[in-house]
């Protein structure tokens, strides 16, 4: 079976990914965060923990650096010799870049971290053995372990609490690594439904717990080969193109007035979330 | 002064070597004791860590590796000296290998005993490990050979396991001769059935010597191979400090550097413990120390080589990082690698010191903690400074349970191998004996010696 | 000197035979015999048999059990599975709403625990006879609209794939393995695909070209096989049952 | 035509090798020089071979099979591995990739010839054996067996030529 | 449909539910070992629940959705339950309604673990010396008859929080059927002083603020993003603000001693001194120069060198913001706590209200609000003077029975008055509780109520987005608790012991809802559809929309009286200002026992699980103190003890602690982590209004000589990017935003 598989398909268990084609089709997830419009209120880290079973690890745990959000806020402020951030601070949402080239995938000595069809850089929790490999590798740090047994740890959910537990997704007992998954049970249970109906998932019909909370709207996720989704469009007007890492506004000459990037893009993991800078008003 | 007296008697070689498996002396008792204790803190600390999950070790995101996998190396790193000694020595035809490859090679086996057991040990889910062997299974299932891990598992298997047929088979005639001294009991059933009736035929000797020469043959490039695997799971990877052309030499050089510093330490430890000085001796210790010096060089030029690529290079942030280590929270010990792997071999340089066994005892433990703080220090300073300044991590510090851990390792490691000196003979007796026959041909032909005893 | 050298040439011999064996055995084979779980005490000793299993065709108004069933659709009681991932269990209402109209067994012992249960508005403590682990979700909703309902074959056929022959069952009893090898020998087969077509095909095929599958082992092949059918293996993501 | 074993014991290898050189020149009916005598020494010494003669040794063929098998193999089973139903796609990278198939094809070769070189030198050595019919524990210690395999006629020839070189032991064994 | 018949069979056996905490290799360690794989599949060993009659909608597996209303925090905002198998498992807003459009902020979606919280009381709970001792409803109802035979109205008092819609009806008459006007209306967290200052300047308590209409928002110290009246709203209105008309993007200023959620999002950031916004609102009038008349003799002397030299503001700044609010109008200006908090709040507020007047923004982008057209379910709205009369009353020895709905005054009040001593003189006290707070410890009668998610009622928001908005309350899921009660029925049960006649023909408070609801059908907008209808109708939107009648708002300018004290000297004894913080997550504290809220890092520090004491750099360099050095916090007051976060934001002059932890009652998460501003708060009061002063409070700080390792998300770099680009920022001379999606 194997050996027939392999002499069979060689091309294309030969075919590079992302660099050789356009692979995706019918879906690419992807999303884009205006960090203009983002104000750092942390209710996409809440629905987050929410919707993804996250466990509340306590006082302890966390100044261990044990903290299990997957979707994290963080405040910058470069100060270059101000006494005041009189420009404000830059919020930015960071979770796992479901990157196309990522590097957690290649280590995982398991294969508990996979690429899907549909573009999202997949975590199976029953598959890993916790060598915690993928997370040395990972440039942005987005992957959290399972330090402890959560579940059986106490006041994490104590009895009542866990009926709040969203049944779609497994709650990981210790030595698992997770992260952020695009909400991957609301994807396939959007797939599915569109598959029944012999059609693909349209714009708007599925959303990641982070979006659907944003008070500003910074967040919009969708179908990235899908040429009416949002996120098609402002990765379009944005001149950012998925399998690059050296986008070519940014080669011009005095740069670009294009707000679009992707973090760390330079080491071609081919991050699947782009951000729009922040903007500042010269004026004042 | 001569690597061994000319005129020993064979039987007297047999002599003295059978009588290191008899009834020992107290002070193996005592060293007994003590590694047992510290394998039992070990298994404790690991038994905890088990039932309570990884947190107990104090590792963090994004400080996920710690301790284990420096331990790791290090022990890795030790079991190429007795590659080193049996396998390139053998084949540079350097005869005064002879009375001590033995030990070393069985140092090999057990040290990657003991790595092995660091990645059982690092590992979150312990009781899912067979996930990483690839073997058939119902789920159609395989692990990922793209894994720089699963290299390593790879490598160390065949590394672990050719080295203990090289143990294995260059055991073979000191088995029977084991067998011959036994009178009865059990142990002289273990050697009749470990000598498989080797009797010293001119057939048993010919095919055994190919067989040795070809096993040592292999040996060399996968030690090189088995350690620059180990590097490329942090080569292979994109992190700053990690990410360094010469890491496979770098780590091969800084493997035979420790594994050579080993060898001095247990040598001096065997001669004393076991009376073996007549084997062991000073010219032959003198030899290792100067080989050791040579490879102390050649780490040192790495690493020197490492620093400068990083900070000609234009990667801002493995240079950061590079600064990180020299100046932040962990300069202490880098500085300390730097002194006892770079400073402290120059003592070797001094001719006076060459067989001073005191200081040479002494320096060959500080070798190898110069050597185990660079593992430390290739492991845990890319974690707490990567290229994320948000998760940023310099408060890390390994818990007493990581500590317990490491520690329980040398004493698992005194372990196997006290035990192993006491079961086997820890010097071979057959190529003393060849060593011995070589070196006084030349006196023979002046007809001033007669072979053996009659 | 070539009596050295049959080992190595059996060894190789062995070698390769197992190399060809590998290389040619291209269609696992579906996973078929029964392993059988454990007989599970019900709170009620529910009859399957009675309710799905084939009527007796001699004598239709035979009310034997032993004789026949009545070949209900699984899918009258077992509603939930075509519309979600779980299947669920009837509610009890479902049970009475049938059996307040059967005065003729209203008297049988199970049928009186039953009316126990109702006139005391508690649920039954049904016993779970196919576990899954946890970090498994498997889907039966796509599995009934792909062979139920697009290519139409008998109910009974497709539950029992992975359900047994519960229609010759009192309570039921785990009949297939229902581990993850047993559930990819299945998706490792080429199966006919019923291509999406706004005219005329009903709604429910798979689009063609617009596949959610990169690699041609799981993209329904170019061209119509000898029965004239395009045939594609099941899905291979992990993540859609380990989420 | 039963044949019977004789052990006789030198103290060195110039002893042992006139020996050998004298029943090699001398013609002994019922005793076959390259096939009724064994050399057993404590040490290795390549000199024996050249007073026996080349004896050839194969254990070099079995270390090419395995070596090549275990390479071969290796790769073709870890690529067929990689190719099953669940590929797993790993991003920038095809999920057949060679240079980690390589470092496992290497990994695997040496362990194909070490593994089989073992195997080979224990047929080729012919171990585990049975202890010989005359073994003298003093060959382990420092002494050159000769044993040599004759028929009862020759057995009065071979003890002459041993003892006029000196042997240090003569044993016989018991006949049938 | 749904009714709370329905609702009961949703949940089927709600104890009986399938364990879903058996998770991945749990319990299984051991099995693992022995060779039997990892997983826990026991055939016939768990239970299946079937429902015992299911509704057609109810499919095991598949999610329904209810709307509700997020009783979190007073903005209104419309939520919609994921019920799973008879749990409540998340909550997402609303998409109908206008004030959140489909969004929810952190706190709204934590109070899943208010709704399932461990700490939550489950029985009514009498005083038996230092013990509660569960009773029965029964026994407490007619307990509470009991102590009210023969007490006089005037010595009843009831302390609630914002309260609207139909309980606050039920609880007008409820009081009034005891004869009692002692309703005290308290919030520890109001904009009660910019309410008196809108009223005098627009007419009106709470206008419509238009930031998406406006092109630059002058923010004196509203944090309209995190804690501010309706944030969820105004973050929607900022975004639509930032996206600009025409591609020209909105400009954010931000004018406030303490850096708030909002003043990190600004384009220009400043640091006032405290107390000083006032000043910096006429200095900006005199720069604009546009003033004429009686402003124009107002703001005559603030000239920029000396408003700067008051205000710490530099001349150059001020210039610009002049500048820019002449260039783009419509602009906005916005008048939050941090002005609002001194002696003279009124006075700061109703400068910088004067600059909207002079700016002319109001009725563009300050525009009147509607008018709810049932005003007796308009909200009460909640005030911190009422808590000082109540305390006043109290001392005093006034009142033999006090009620007490759900706040937290124990906790809240500052110190100096004494409240738990003087609560202890009422003779008798209940406490409608959802946890044993501080101020349920106290109570002799704890009544446990329901939650949010069990409880029906209807809310009117004090900030209406659109048109009047009566959201719809309805249970989300069975009652988890069996023994607690929705705050209607209790009101209803109590009402009916003295108005037995009026309301018997309500069997419980949903009933009294409907009909209530019903009754006034045609005017909800359901005219000609039958009751059941538009019952269901209006339960499954979750909230009636009205037009209301928009008012017109003031446009006289009338500034007599308005006039700004100058900056006080530094105080040696107690040089700094205490800024009690109001944060995001934490608001008044009601909610701290929610461990989400606990471990959600503080936006602007990043700081989890514990408080702090802000302070900026050059001062903490000052007086040699480091991050995490504990330091102890002194005022005339008292004195608390807590470690230190040194951040850029905020004036050197002033140091900050948040409020919302320090609880020493209430819950696991809550109890024991961090510590209480109000235990330090001086009892100042604002002029004119009567309301607590919150930022007037001044403190010294010594270091105590401890140090401990700050609990915080942020590492080591602190906010630097180290040269990466990780959040990157453009100026808008760079960027055209006119070309994006």
């Amino acid at each position: 079976m194997s050996v027939t598989n392999l002499l069979d398909n060689w091309a294309a268990v030969r075919h590079f990914h992302p660099i050789d084609d356009k692979p995706h089709d019918p879906y690419k997830w992807a999303m884009a965060i205006d960090l203009d419009a983002c104000i750092g209120c942390n209710a996409c880290a809440v629905a987050c923990y929410a919707e993804n079973n996250l466990p509340v690890v306590g006082r302890e745990k966390f100044k261990h650096g044990q903290v299990m959000h997957w979707m994290r806020i963080e405040r910058y402020w470069d100060e270059d010799g101000r006494d005041y951030p009189d420009q404000g601070f830059q919020f930015l949402p960071m979770m796992c870049q479901q990157c196309e080239a990522a590097p957690c995938e290649t280590v995982c000595p398991v294969g508990a971290t996979n690429h899907t069809q549909d573009g999202l850089n997949s975590q199976i929790y029953n598959r890993c053995i916790g060598s915690r490999y993928c997370s040395a590798n990972c440039p942005f740090k987005v992957r959290y372990f399972n330090w402890y047994d959560y579940p059986t740890t106490e006041n994490v959910w104590p009895a009542e609490m866990n009926y709040q537990l969203n049944p779609d997704v497994t709650v990981r007992g210790k030595g698992v690594m997770e992260k952020c998954t695009f909400c991957v049970q609301r994807l396939r249970a959007a797939e599915v439904t569109a598959k029944g109906e012999g059609r693909i998932v349209r714009e708007g019909e599925v959303q990641t717990a982070c979006q659907q909370s944003c008070p500003t709207g910074a967040i919009s996720f969708g179908n990235l080969v899908d040429p009416e989704s949002r996120v098609h469009k402002q990765w379009q007007a944005q001149q950012v193109d998925l399998d690059k890492d050296m986008q070519e506004k940014n080669q011009k000459e005095g740069g670009s007035d294009l707000r679009g990037y992707r973090i760390l893009e330079e080491l071609r993991s081919y991050p699947s979330v782009m951000y729009l800078e922040r903007v500042r008003e010269s004026a004042v | 002064m001569k690597d061994i007296r000319e005129d020993i008697a064979w039987a007297k070689i047999n002599q003295d070597v059978m009588k290191s498996l008899e009834n020992p002396r107290p002070l193996y008792w005592v060293i007994l004791f003590f590694a047992v204790l510290a394998f039992g803190i070990g298994i404790g600390c690991e038994v905890y860590q088990y039932q309570m999950g990884m947190g107990v070790a104090n590792l963090d995101n994004p400080h996920v590796w710690g301790l284990y996998i420096a331990t790791f190396i290090f022990w890795i790193g030790m079991s190429h000296s007795g590659t080193l000694l049996s396998a390139i020595l053998h084949l540079m035809h350097a005869d005064w290998r002879k009375p001590i490859y033995r030990f070393a090679e069985a140092m090999t086996t057990f040290s990657l005993m003991t790595a092995g057991l660091f990645v059982m040990v690092h590992l979150g889910r312990l009781w899912q490990f067979y996930y990483a062997v690839p073997y058939p299974n119902e789920r159609w299932v395989w692990p990922n050979f793209q894994s720089p891990l699963l290299w390593d598992a790879m490598a160390i298997f065949t590394y672990l396991s050719s080295s203990v047929l090289f143990l294995f088979v260059g055991m073979i005639p000191d088995l029977a001769i084991a067998r011959d001294n036994m009178q009865s009991g059990w142990r002289r059933k273990l050697y009749t059935l470990l000598a498989l009736g080797w009797e010293g035929t001119d057939r048993q000797w010919r095919n055994f010597r190919v067989t040795y020469l070809t096993i040592a043959c292999f040996l060399i490039p996968l030690a090189v191979s088995v350690h620059s695997i180990v590097a490329s799971d942090f080569g292979m990877s994109q992190q700053p400090g990690w990410h360094v052309t010469s890491f496979p030499p770098y780590f091969v050089a800084g493997a035979l550097y420790s594994g050579c510093a080993a060898i001095i330490t247990l040598f001096i430890i065997l001669r004393y413990v076991f009376k073996f000085e007549e084997y062991m001796t000073l010219p032959i210790l003198k030899k290792i120390v100067r080989l050791t010096f040579a490879i102390a060089m050649v780490w040192t030029y790495l690493n020197c080589v490492e620093f400068a690529s990083v900070w000609y290079s234009h990667d801002a942030v493995s240079k950061d990082l590079l600064i990180q280590k020299m100046t932040g929270p962990y300069a202490p010990f880098w500085w300390a690698m730097i002194f006892c792997g770079s400073i402290v071999p120059l003592i070797f340089a001094i001719k006076r010191f060459q067989t001073n066994i005191p200081v040479l005892f002494a320096t060959s433990l500080l070798l190898n903690l110069g050597m185990w703080l660079e593992r430390w220090m290739i492991v845990s300073p890319t974690f707490s400074h990567g290229y994320y300044p948000w998760t940023w991590d310099h408060d890390q510090w390994p818990s007493m349970i990581q500590w317990g851990i490491v520690f329980g390792s040398f004493g698992w490691f005194t372990l196997l191998f006290m035990v192993f000196c006491k079961m086997f003979p820890s010097v071979s007796m057959y190529e003393v004996k060849e060593m011995v026959y070589h070196r006084s041909l030349h006196l023979k032909q002046n007809g001033t010696v007669e072979q053996g005893v009659h | 000197m070539h009596r050295y050298l049959y080992f190595p040439v059996m060894l190789a011999g062995f070698l390769m035979a197992i190399g060809c064996y590998a290389a040619t055995d291209q269609q696992p084979t579906l996973t078929t015999e029964d392993d059988l779980g454990p007989q599970i005490q019900q709170p009620i000793e529910f009859p399957h048999y009675r309710h799905a299993g084939n009527r007796n065709t001699v004598d239709l108004t035979n009310s034997d059990p032993t004789k026949g069933g009545m070949e209900i659709n699984c899918q009258y009681c077992h509603t939930y599975a075509r519309r979600s991932l779980t299947a669920g269990i009837p509610p009890l209402q479902k049970c009475v709403g049938c059996h307040q109209n059967i005065p003729s067994v209203r008297d049988k012992p199970r049928i009186v625990e039953l009316f126990k249960y109702w006139d005391a508005k508690k649920a039954i403590p049904w016993k779970k006879v196919h576990d899954l682990p946890d970090f498994v979700r498997f889907n039966h909703e796509r599995h009934i609209k792909r062979f139920i309902e697009q290519q139409g074959r008998p109910v009974q056929e497709v539950c029992g794939y992975c359900h047994g022959q519960v229609k010759e069952m009192t309570t039921a009893r785990r009949q297939k393995p229902i581990t993850m090898g047993w559930c990819v020998s299945c998706h490792m087969k080429e199966h006919v695909v019923v291509v999406a077509n706004k005219d005329g095909i009903p709604e429910g095929g798979t689009p063609l070209g617009k596949q959610a599958y990169w690699y041609t082992f799981q993209k329904p092949a170019e061209t119509k096989n000898a029965a004239g059918e395009l045939t594609a293996k099941g899905p291979n993501d992990c993540w859609l049952c380990h989420k | 035509m039963s044949k019977r074993h004789l052990l006789a014991l030198y103290g060195d290898f110039d002893q042992a090798e006139a020996v050998v050189r004298e029943l090699r020149n001398t013609k002994i009916n019922g005793f076959d020089v390259n096939d009724d005598m064994i050399v057993k020494s404590p040490i290795e010494h390549p000199e024996v071979e050249r007073f026996l003669g080349d004896k050839p040794v194969y254990v070099q063929w079995f270390t090419l099979v395995g070596a090549v098998l275990g390479g071969s193999l290796g790769f073709l089973g870890i690529s067929s591995a990689q190719a099953n139903f669940f590929m797993q796609m790993k991003g920038g990278k095809p999920i057949v990739p060679l240079p980690p198939n390589f470092v496992l094809t290497y990994e695997l070769f040496i362990l194909g010839g070490v593994y089989i070189t073992v195997l080979g030198f224990l047929i080729c050595a012919a171990l585990p054996a049975k202890r010989s019919p005359l073994y003298n524990a003093k060959v382990s210690v420092d002494n050159i067996g000769i044993l040599v395999k004759a028929e009862e006629a020759a057995i009065g020839v071979l003890k002459t030529i041993f003892t006029k070189h000196k042997a240090l032991e003569i044993q016989e064994e018991a006949g049938k | 449909m749904i009714d709370s018949d329905s609702v009961k069979n949703l949940a089927g056996h709600p104890f009986d539910r399938r364990d879903f905490l058996k998770v991945l290799g749990w319990g299984g360690a051991a099995a693992a070992l022995s060779g039997c794989g990892n997983t826990s599949i026991e055939d016939g060993k768990e239970t299946v629940v079937s429902y015992v009659e299911a509704k057609d909608y109810v499919i095991p597996g598949v999610a329904v959705y209810f709307n509700s209303t997020c009783a979190q925090c007073d903005a209104g905002c419309s939520i919609t339950g994921k019920i799973r198998e008879g749990r409540v498992l998340k909550l997402e807003g609303n998409p109908e309604s206008p004030i959140n459009k489909g969004r929810l902020c952190g706190l709204g979606q934590a109070a899943v673990q208010h709704h399932y919280n461990p700490d939550r009381v489950r029985e009514p709970l009498l005083r038996n010396g230092d013990k509660g001792e569960a009773i029965s409803w029964e026994k407490a109802y007619a307990l509470i008859n009991e102590k009210l035979a023969g007490v006089k109205g005037e010595e009843i008092a009831l302390v609630s929080g914002d309260v609207s819609g139909h309980q606050k009806v039920l609880l007008g008459n409820y009081m009034d059927s005891l004869g009692s006007k002692n309703h005290f209306v308290y919030e520890a967290v109001s904009p009660a002083v910019v309410r008196a200052a809108n009223l005098k300047f627009y007419g009106v308590e709470m206008p419509r603020y238009r930031i998406d209409k406006a092109k630059v928002v002058l923010s004196f110290g509203a944090d309209f993003l995190g804690t501010w009246v309706s944030p969820v709203h105004f973050a929607q209105q900022y975004a639509a603000f930032r996206k600009g008309v025409d591609g020209q993007r909105g400009v954010l200023i931000q004018a406030e001693s303490k850096m708030t959620l909002t003043g990190a999002n600004a384009d220009r950031w400043l640091a006032v001194r405290p107390g000083t916004e006032g000043i910096l609102a006429l200095g900006i009038i005199n720069a604009l120069g546009v003033a004429t008349g009686d402003v124009a003799e107002l703001v005559k002397d603030y000239d920029k060198v000396r408003v700067s030299r008051e205000t710490g503001v530099e001349p150059s700044n001020i210039d610009k913001i002049a500048a820019i609010l002449k260039l783009r109008s419509p602009s906005l200006v916005l008048v939050g706590s941090a002005a609002e908090g001194y002696q003279h709040g009124l006075q700061n507020a109703a400068a910088i209200n004067l600059l909207n007047q002079v700016l002319g923004n109001v009725g563009k982008t300050i525009e009147a609000p509607v008018s709810v057209p049932f005003p007796q379910m308009a909200p009460a709205k909640g005030k911190t003077a009422a808590l000082k009369d109540l305390n006043d009353d109290l001392a005093a020895g006034k009142y033999k029975v006090l009620f007490n709905v759900a706040t937290n005054p124990v906790f809240t009040a500052p110190a100096s008055y004494k409240f738990r001593d003087n609560m202890a003189k009422a003779g008798f006290k209940v406490a409608f509780a959802h946890y044993l707070d501080e101020t349920a410890l106290q109570a002799d009668l704890v009544l446990p109520l329901d939650s949010e998610m069990e409880d029906w009622g209807t809310h009117v928001p004090e900030y209406l987005a659109d048109t009047v908005q009566i959201n719809i309350q309805q249970p989300l899921m069975e009652r988890l608790h069996a023994n607690t009660r929705g705050f209607g029925d209790i009101l209803l049960a109590l009402v009916k012991q003295r108005r037995a006649e009026e309301y018997k023909a309500f069997d419980d408070y949903y009933g009294y809802l409907r009909s209530a609801v019903l009754q006034n059908k045609a005017a909800l907008g359901g005219a000609g559809s039958d009751d059941d209808t538009f019952w269901n109708d209006t339960l499954s939107n979750g909230i009636v929309k009205l037009s209301g009648a928009s008012g017109a708002l003031s446009l006289k300018v009338d500034v007599s009286g308005l006039k700004l004290p100058t900056p006080k000297e530094i105080d040696e004894q107690y040089p700094m200002n205490l800024i009690p913080a109001v944060t995001s997550n934490l608001r008044d504290g009601r909610h701290t026992n929610q461990p989400w809220i606990q471990e959600s890092p503080d936006p602007l520090t990043t700081i989890v699980w514990d408080s702090w004491v802000e302070m900026h750099p050059k001062m903490a360099l000052q007086l040699g103190i480091v991050e995490g050095d504990i330091v102890k916090v002194t005022s005339k007051t008292g004195s608390v003890s807590a470690q230190v976060y040194l951040f850029p934001g905020i004036h050197p002059d002033a140091v900050s602690i948040p409020i919302g932890r320090g609880h020493d009652a209430m819950g696991r998460y809550a109890k024991g982590y961090g510590v209480n501003p109000f235990e330090i708060m001086d009892a100042v009061f604002e002029s004119a209004t009567g309301e607590l002063a919150m930022h007037e409070t001044r403190v010294n700080i010594t270091k105590t000589g401890q140090r401990v390792i700050v609990v915080k998300d942020e590492g080591p770099a602190g906010g630097r990017q180290m040269g990466r680009k990780i959040a990157a920022r453009m100026s808008t001379d760079q960027v055209d935003l006119s070309k994006e999606v």
